[in-house]
């Protein structure tokens, strides 16, 4: 029996407050910018190592090493741009508590995510050099893999989140986190173009 | 605190789960630094030419006491860059003298016969070691050597060094089936 | 101060429903029967499998808690074990290679097990009592926290004893720590578990961040959190800022170099170990202030509880605690004033490691000052403050002395430094700890600890910690360094570290007596009642130990003192659903009642998957490919996980973003 | 025999706080005075913060809480404050002090003595450099410096990351594989001093330390003159037979011997061991006793440390010692 010494005195009553919300409102909305803080940050500072070391070198690539290809890098960033379609259809139909249309643009928004997650093996690939080779190598694998471990990690939410449309009657709440779903791929996503600019272009440019 | 007996209980029956997973570490781990008082007596089994009486080398029992020992293999590695190994076989592959890293061992490649090897010297300019250097840091260079083809546990073998990379590291190095165990005949002595 | 007082909150609580009588209360036996229900519908029952599937930030906490002391007490047998090797030259009880386990072990195990976990407990602990919550934000990410961070304990002290521990000391500087220097697993131990620990204090931390942020009790604005509350927050972003950075360099860099051979911080090919210190230090030193920063925040807390008045100076004390938060990212440079640096930074990184000494001072001038005009009261809680002003100050002291590059470059890697951080950690962060278990384990048990035996704690304490500690000082100025593991009797030192050694047996026994006195009080303490201390926070509105729920009702805070500021009448708002775990999330900045969230139930998933990352991250040692078959099987784990919160349960009210409220049972 | 290096070392403290050189002298200046005022600051602090607890200033109102006037508010606020600034004050004090004193050590002499240092697992490698080459000396764990005259040390390592560091010259500066650093000092007072290793460096950290002796010109000179010199001929018999055991076994793999075959360069070399004050970077006195222990089981007085055991007949290790002790 909780205060014994202090008597409670209703001032008000909540019971007419919604208990499924959208957006900045949700918990989970702040849990999912928690991490994608986190691992923007671990990106960042990684991209920093990857400068820092650029120091030991003469020029980066080092010499001899060929520029990293650019084919499967440039086709995989317009699959990503292209996925962005799908993420804002799949979050604003959640808004619309539109489930029907979730259900179907989740469909396109995990294909294009298996398709990307695939094409990522031969991004690495594509950096022309092995990871073991020297520290530039090193680094650019390392960032590049660590990408790919967000991606996995997205993707398999969404495709995840597509079976649970499909299989079973949802919770409201699971309108709201299909909205977060996207919200994660447009950080998971916005940030590989930096990436792909500097790990790819970048040589070639500077 | 009421977690408090049950927490300490789990920590406890999660230690023995842990430690039957990791107990076959204790070997890899342990660093012998110098082991009972050695001497410089030329093992037995060891021979001094590829001359034998009898058609064939009678293999002995012996085995490399640092087998799976990561600390020696390092020791190992060490040895055969200041006793200068790499000057003929150069990082293992291989120069004036045969290469360390494939699978073709022309004098057998058990533990006792590449401790034979370092130990007596071989013809055609492999030195006998046996009156430079100890039993304890003749293994070390045998575990070593072998790691290099990748004879001794994963867990055991050297990984990069801190220098330009010349080939990938024992730890990275596939396991390979040894070729020709034994002495060769004379027709094909190097 | 006004507007602490200001009612300008209640427009926008909706009005009771049906409408109440002035001034009515609450009857008893309505209280009652809802405390039956919610007690009943907040329990995860009882008995071990309750144990391993609860989400209850009380009992999780709590076992935090008891494991991070657990480690203190190992932390400080392997100290023990180094004064015992030290106390005499060429002394033979370890050899070099036990004594650098043991000596890694210590620091890893003091710093990454026992201090950052245990303050983060006491956040996970407290923060949703001090702000009113009946939960932390993510009740199962919080199991699966702890869960990681055991894993981490247990995966340590195995190693120690299969002589498999980590030897290059805790902050293991490559090359000596790389694949060449370090055979076999031991830095493979130490990397993979720094990762685990950290990933449970990222999660600590996005826990406490959202708590604060979502969970507050309606009208507790931003200026009116209690200050514990803030030095968490503060505290849990720069988590989310430095712990990243040791993960990825332990793992994706240390790890990778070790096991596939990456190149990081081989000079041969264009890698480099200063790389590695940049990257240790830019987590390192600010985690010296994770560490410090909540004892601060305790220090507030009980400062103001004891002498009887409110802080003087709450704003400057929260934009102290801010600033200390900032500046403290600009200082891993002082860790590394040997090291070939432009002599430029260096002056840098000294000015802006004296200025971090400014905040601090601010915040113990307030507390001065409120005691000076307060009616202190001599609890054993208070008087570990009073030793904390008494030992910290001198590390603190020493800490700008170590600022100056050139003084720096005498005693650096000395037993000076090993004096310093001593004073720091022992004095700004155990001495706070131990007040603030004296003052709120009443709260936690119910029972109040024996203050003639927290006397004698106190007392052996302070003066070990200085017999301990004061003659490194000298013993690092006469050109003892670090991490020895004996010395010549020529060097003289042999007295000193004998007397040093004595002191360590004083620290030991207090530790004996504190834990001798948990022991007895918490089976014979004298009841504590719902506010021993006669407290203002709102943890103490509520029953010691609190019922499962926390809190009946959300209480109404109108002020900064809810207890000592409201009358006898709790202000509360009713109709938060009694058929499920319902929690009131309020607005971030002025704690508006914004919705009510269904809380998850509990769980074992958070279990199975940490110990689907315990294959990952301890199999990857062993095999690169171990990583593919744990994600295998943490695959159907993350399904069930989530699929426990897709139930659908009742009718909702869904409000769209454009604000159209909508009642519907599944999407 | 009394033992010339103990009765050296005890002649001076091996402390930051006795410096022997203009450079340390600065340090333990700055230190003393930063001890002064930090510790005035410590003792005011943690009276006043006693002294407060036990104030006993106006009564509390009926809820037993203290109330404070505006005007005592803003007394404390003005405290308060004026602390504050005054801290600020007195840190940047410090700041300019320790810039000074940073700048005159950052100051590298134009004309000086520059010698090689190159730290290994677990000992020190000095050179004295010299235009011309076969003038170079190079010995192990033991600089000599001429008194008054700057000296430039250049520090390098090839495995792991070492810290040069002798308290009563200067501080101490790091040794890490793939950069090149240097500190130098200028010795003011003749006598030994002690220097080790700073940075945990692995097993043998503790015995990584190495002599600083700092002797007058003439004798320096002299001394270099002796070093450049190479090992003596052994003429006794016992000696004679002593090289031999040096050559035929182990020993020459790792250690040079100047003017011999002994061409190895993993162990220290040992072309003057004899004129050396100690044995394995610090670890004994450099005695016949100590020595022949050493040479027997290394491993039992520094574990781990590159030498193995060597087990020497008792004849031949007698014969290796009258040699070695031939190496002046």
């Amino acid at each position: 029996m909780t205060n014994a010494d202090r008597p409670l005195r209703p001032e008000g009553d909540v019971s007419a407050l919604p208990t499924v919300v959208f957006g900045s409102r949700s918990l989970m909305w702040w849990g999912t910018l928690g991490f994608m803080t986190i691992e923007g940050w671990s990106i960042a500072l990684l991209l920093v190592a990857y400068f820092y070391l650029r120091q030991n070198f003469v020029d980066y690539p080092p010499a001899r090493t060929p520029f990293p290809s650019l084919l499967v890098p440039t086709i995989n960033l317009g699959i990503m741009l292209l996925s962005f379609v799908p993420a804002v259809l799949v979050a604003r139909a959640a808004k619309r508590l539109d489930t029907a249309a979730v259900k179907l643009w989740l469909l396109p928004f995990s294909a294009l995510g298996l398709a990307i997650l695939v094409l990522r093996w031969w991004e690495l690939w594509a950096l022309n050099i092995r990871w073991d080779t020297n520290a530039y190598g090193s680094a650019a694998w390392v960032l590049v893999g660590f990408h790919a471990s967000l991606l996995l990690l997205d993707v398999g939410d969404t495709i995840g989140l597509t079976t649970f449309f499909w299989t079973r009657p949802l919770p409201p709440k699971a309108l709201s986190d299909a909205a977060d779903n996207s919200f994660y791929w447009y950080f998971t996503v916005g940030i590989w173009i930096p990436l792909y600019l500097i790990l790819y272009l970048g040589p070639r440019i500077f | 605190m009421r977690a408090s007996p049950r927490s300490r209980r789990f920590i406890v029956a999660g230690g023995l789960a842990t430690s039957l997973l990791l107990a076959t570490a204790c070997e890899r781990e342990q660093r012998r630094f110098a082991d009972a008082p050695p001497s410089s007596a030329p093992s037995a089994f060891t021979t001094a030419s590829a001359l034998q009486p009898g058609p064939t080398y009678i293999a002995s029992a012996v085995a490399d006491p640092y087998e799976s020992n990561a600390y020696a293999a390092s020791t190992g590695q060490q040895l055969f860059a200041s006793m200068n190994c790499s000057g003929c076989h150069s990082n293992g592959g291989g120069g004036m003298g045969p290469a360390l890293m494939d699978d073709n061992w022309i004098y057998g490649s058990d533990p006792d016969q590449v401790f034979a090897s370092i130990a007596e010297g071989r013809p055609n300019g492999m030195p006998a070691w046996k009156y430079r250097l100890n039993n304890q840091q003749i293994w070390e260079l045998v575990t070593y050597v072998r790691s290099l083809s990748g004879l001794i546990p994963k867990g055991a073998r050297p990984s990069r060094s801190d220098h330009m990379v010349v080939a990938s590291p024992p730890s990275q190095t596939p396991n390979s089936k040894p070729k020709n165990s034994g002495v060769p005949p004379a027709s094909k002595a190097p | 101060m006004s507007a602490e007082h200001s009612g300008e909150h209640d427009a926008l609580i909706p009005a009771p429903q049906p409408p109440l009588p002035a001034r009515a209360t609450l009857p008893d036996d309505l209280l009652a029967s809802e405390h039956e229900h919610l007690d009943a519908l907040w329990s995860d029952g009882r008995g071990f499998w309750a144990w391993v599937t609860t989400v209850n930030h009380k009992s999780i906490a709590k076992r935090y808690i008891v494991t991070a002391f657990l480690m203190f007490i190992a932390g400080g047998l392997e100290a023990g074990a180094m004064r015992l090797q030290l106390s005499h030259p060429d002394a033979g009880v370890m050899g070099p290679d036990r004594y650098n386990q043991i000596f890694t072990t210590h620091g890893t195990t003091m710093m990454f097990l026992f201090a950052v976990p245990m303050m983060t407990a006491m956040g996970l602990y407290f923060v949703p009592l001090l702000v009113g919550a009946r939960n932390v934000a993510f009740p199962r990410l919080n199991a699966f926290g702890y869960w990681c961070y055991l894993v981490g304990v247990v995966f340590l002290y195995v190693s120690l004893a299969l002589n498999m521990a980590p030897d290059a000391g805790w902050f293991s500087y490559v090359p000596l720590s790389g694949p060449q220097y370090s055979p076999g697993h031991r830095i493979d131990v130490w990397a993979q578990l720094v990762t685990f620990t950290e990933i449970a204090g990222l999660i600590g931390a996005i826990n406490i961040i959202a708590t604060t942020f979502k969970l507050r009790a309606p009208g507790m604005s931003l200026n009116r959190i209690p200050i514990f509350v803030w030095s968490e927050l503060v505290v849990s972003f720069m988590i989310v800022f430095a712990l990243p950075a040791v993960a990825l360099g332990s793992t994706f860099m240390l790890g990778m170099d070790r096991t596939v051979s990456t190149q990081f911080f081989n000079p041969a090919e264009g890698g480099d170990a200063l790389l590695w210190q940049h990257i240790f230090w830019f987590f390192g030193h600010p985690e010296v202030y994770i560490i410090f920063l909540p004892g601060m925040g305790m220090i507030t807390e009980i400062v103001e509880v004891f002498s009887r008045r409110r802080v003087f100076g709450y704003t400057a004390i929260v934009l102290a605690n801010i600033t200390t938060g900032f500046f403290a990212f600009g200082l891993w440079v002082h860790h590394m004033f040997a090291t070939p640096i432009p002599e430029l930074g260096q002056s840098l990184f000294t000015a802006a490691s004296m200025v971090i000494a400014i905040p601090t001072a601010v915040q113990i001038f307030c507390w001065i000052a409120t005691l000076w005009t307060g009616r202190p009261r001599f609890t054993t809680a208070l008087l570990f403050i009073l030793g904390f002003f008494f030992t910290f100050i001198n590390g603190g002291i020493t800490g700008v002395m170590l600022a100056s590059v050139a003084f720096d470059k005498q005693v650096h890697d000395t037993f000076f430094v090993v004096a310093h951080l001593h004073y720091v950690l022992l004095g700004g962060a155990v001495t706070p700890l131990f007040a603030a278990f004296y003052f709120w384990f009443p709260k936690v048990t119910g029972r109040m600890l024996s203050e003639r035996l927290g006397k004698w704690n106190f007392w052996l304490f302070i003066i070990g910690v200085n017999v301990t500690f004061f003659p490194m000082h000298l013993l690092g100025l006469d050109g003892m360094p670090r991490r020895v593991y004996t010395y010549l009797r020529e060097t003289g030192w042999g007295p000193l570290n004998a007397l040093v050694s004595a002191g360590a047996v004083i620290i030991v026994t207090s530790v004996i007596v504190f834990l001798v006195n948990v022991a007895i009080s918490y089976r014979r303490g004298a009841l504590a009642g719902d506010n021993p201390w006669g407290s203002y926070g709102l943890e103490w509105a509520t029953a010691s130990p609190p019922a499962n729920y926390n809190f009946l009702y959300p209480v109404v805070v109108r002020s900064r003192h809810p207890l000592w500021e409201t009358a006898v009448e709790l202000p509360v708002l009713t109709g938060l659903s009694t058929e499920r775990r319902e929690v009131l999330v309020t607005t971030t900045v002025d704690a508006r009642p914004d919705h009510r969230h269904d809380d998850p139930t509990a769980s074992i998933w958070p279990l199975a998957l940490a110990l689907c990352m315990a294959v990952l991250w301890i199999g990857s040692i062993f095999s690169p490919y171990v990583v593919l078959w744990a994600l295998l099987i943490s695959t159907p784990v993350l399904i069930m996980w989530s699929r426990q919160a897709m139930r659908v349960t009742t009718t909702e009210r869904v409000q769209r973003p454009n604000g159209e409220m909508v009642e519907m049972a599944q999407a | 025999m009394s033992n010339p290096v103990l009765l050296a070392l005890q002649n001076v403290r091996h402390s930051a706080t006795a410096p022997a050189s203009p450079e340390a002298h600065a340090i333990a200046h700055l230190f003393w005075w930063m001890l002064a005022v930090g510790g005035a600051i410590w003792l005011l602090v943690a009276a006043t913060a006693i002294r407060s607890a036990f104030a006993r200033r106006g009564a509390p109102g009926d809820d037993g809480l203290m109330r404070v006037s505006a005007e005592t508010h803003t007394r404390l606020q003005r405290v308060v404050i004026g602390a504050t600034v005054v801290t600020g004050v007195i840190l940047m004090s410090f700041i300019v002090f320790d810039f000074s004193v940073g700048r005159a050590l950052a100051a590298f002499p134009a004309q000086s003595l520059t010698v090689d240092v190159t730290g290994h697992q677990w000992w020190w490698q000095i050179e004295y450099e010299d235009p011309n080459p076969s003038l170079s000396v190079t010995t192990a764990n033991e600089i000599h410096v001429p008194v008054g005259e700057p000296v430039q040390f250049k520090l390098a390592s090839h495995d792991v990351i070492h810290s040069f560091w002798v308290p009563n010259m200067n501080g101490k500066r790091d040794l890490i594989p793939g950069y090149r650093s240097s500190i130098w000092f200028r010795a003011d007072t003749p006598g030994v001093y002690r220097g080790q290793c700073a940075e945990f460096c692995g097993l043998q950290h503790a015995h990584m330390a190495f002599l600083v002796v700092a002797q007058p010109r003439a004798e320096f000179t002299r001394w270099l003159l002796q070093q450049r010199t190479s090992g003596a001929t052994p003429v006794d018999s016992l000696a004679v037979a002593g090289q031999q055991v040096f050559m035929s076994g182990s020993c020459a793999l790792c250690h040079t011997i100047g003017g011999t075959p002994a061409h190895g360069t993993v162990g220290p070399d040992l072309t003057h061991l004899a004129s050396r004050l100690e044995l394995a970077a610090g670890t004994a006195p450099n005695t016949r006793g100590y020595l022949g222990g050493w040479i027997l089981n290394p491993q039992s007085m520094k574990p781990r440390t590159l030498m193995p055991p060597n087990p020497l007949q008792p004849r031949q290790l007698q014969a290796l010692l009258a040699y070695l002790e031939t190496l002046k």
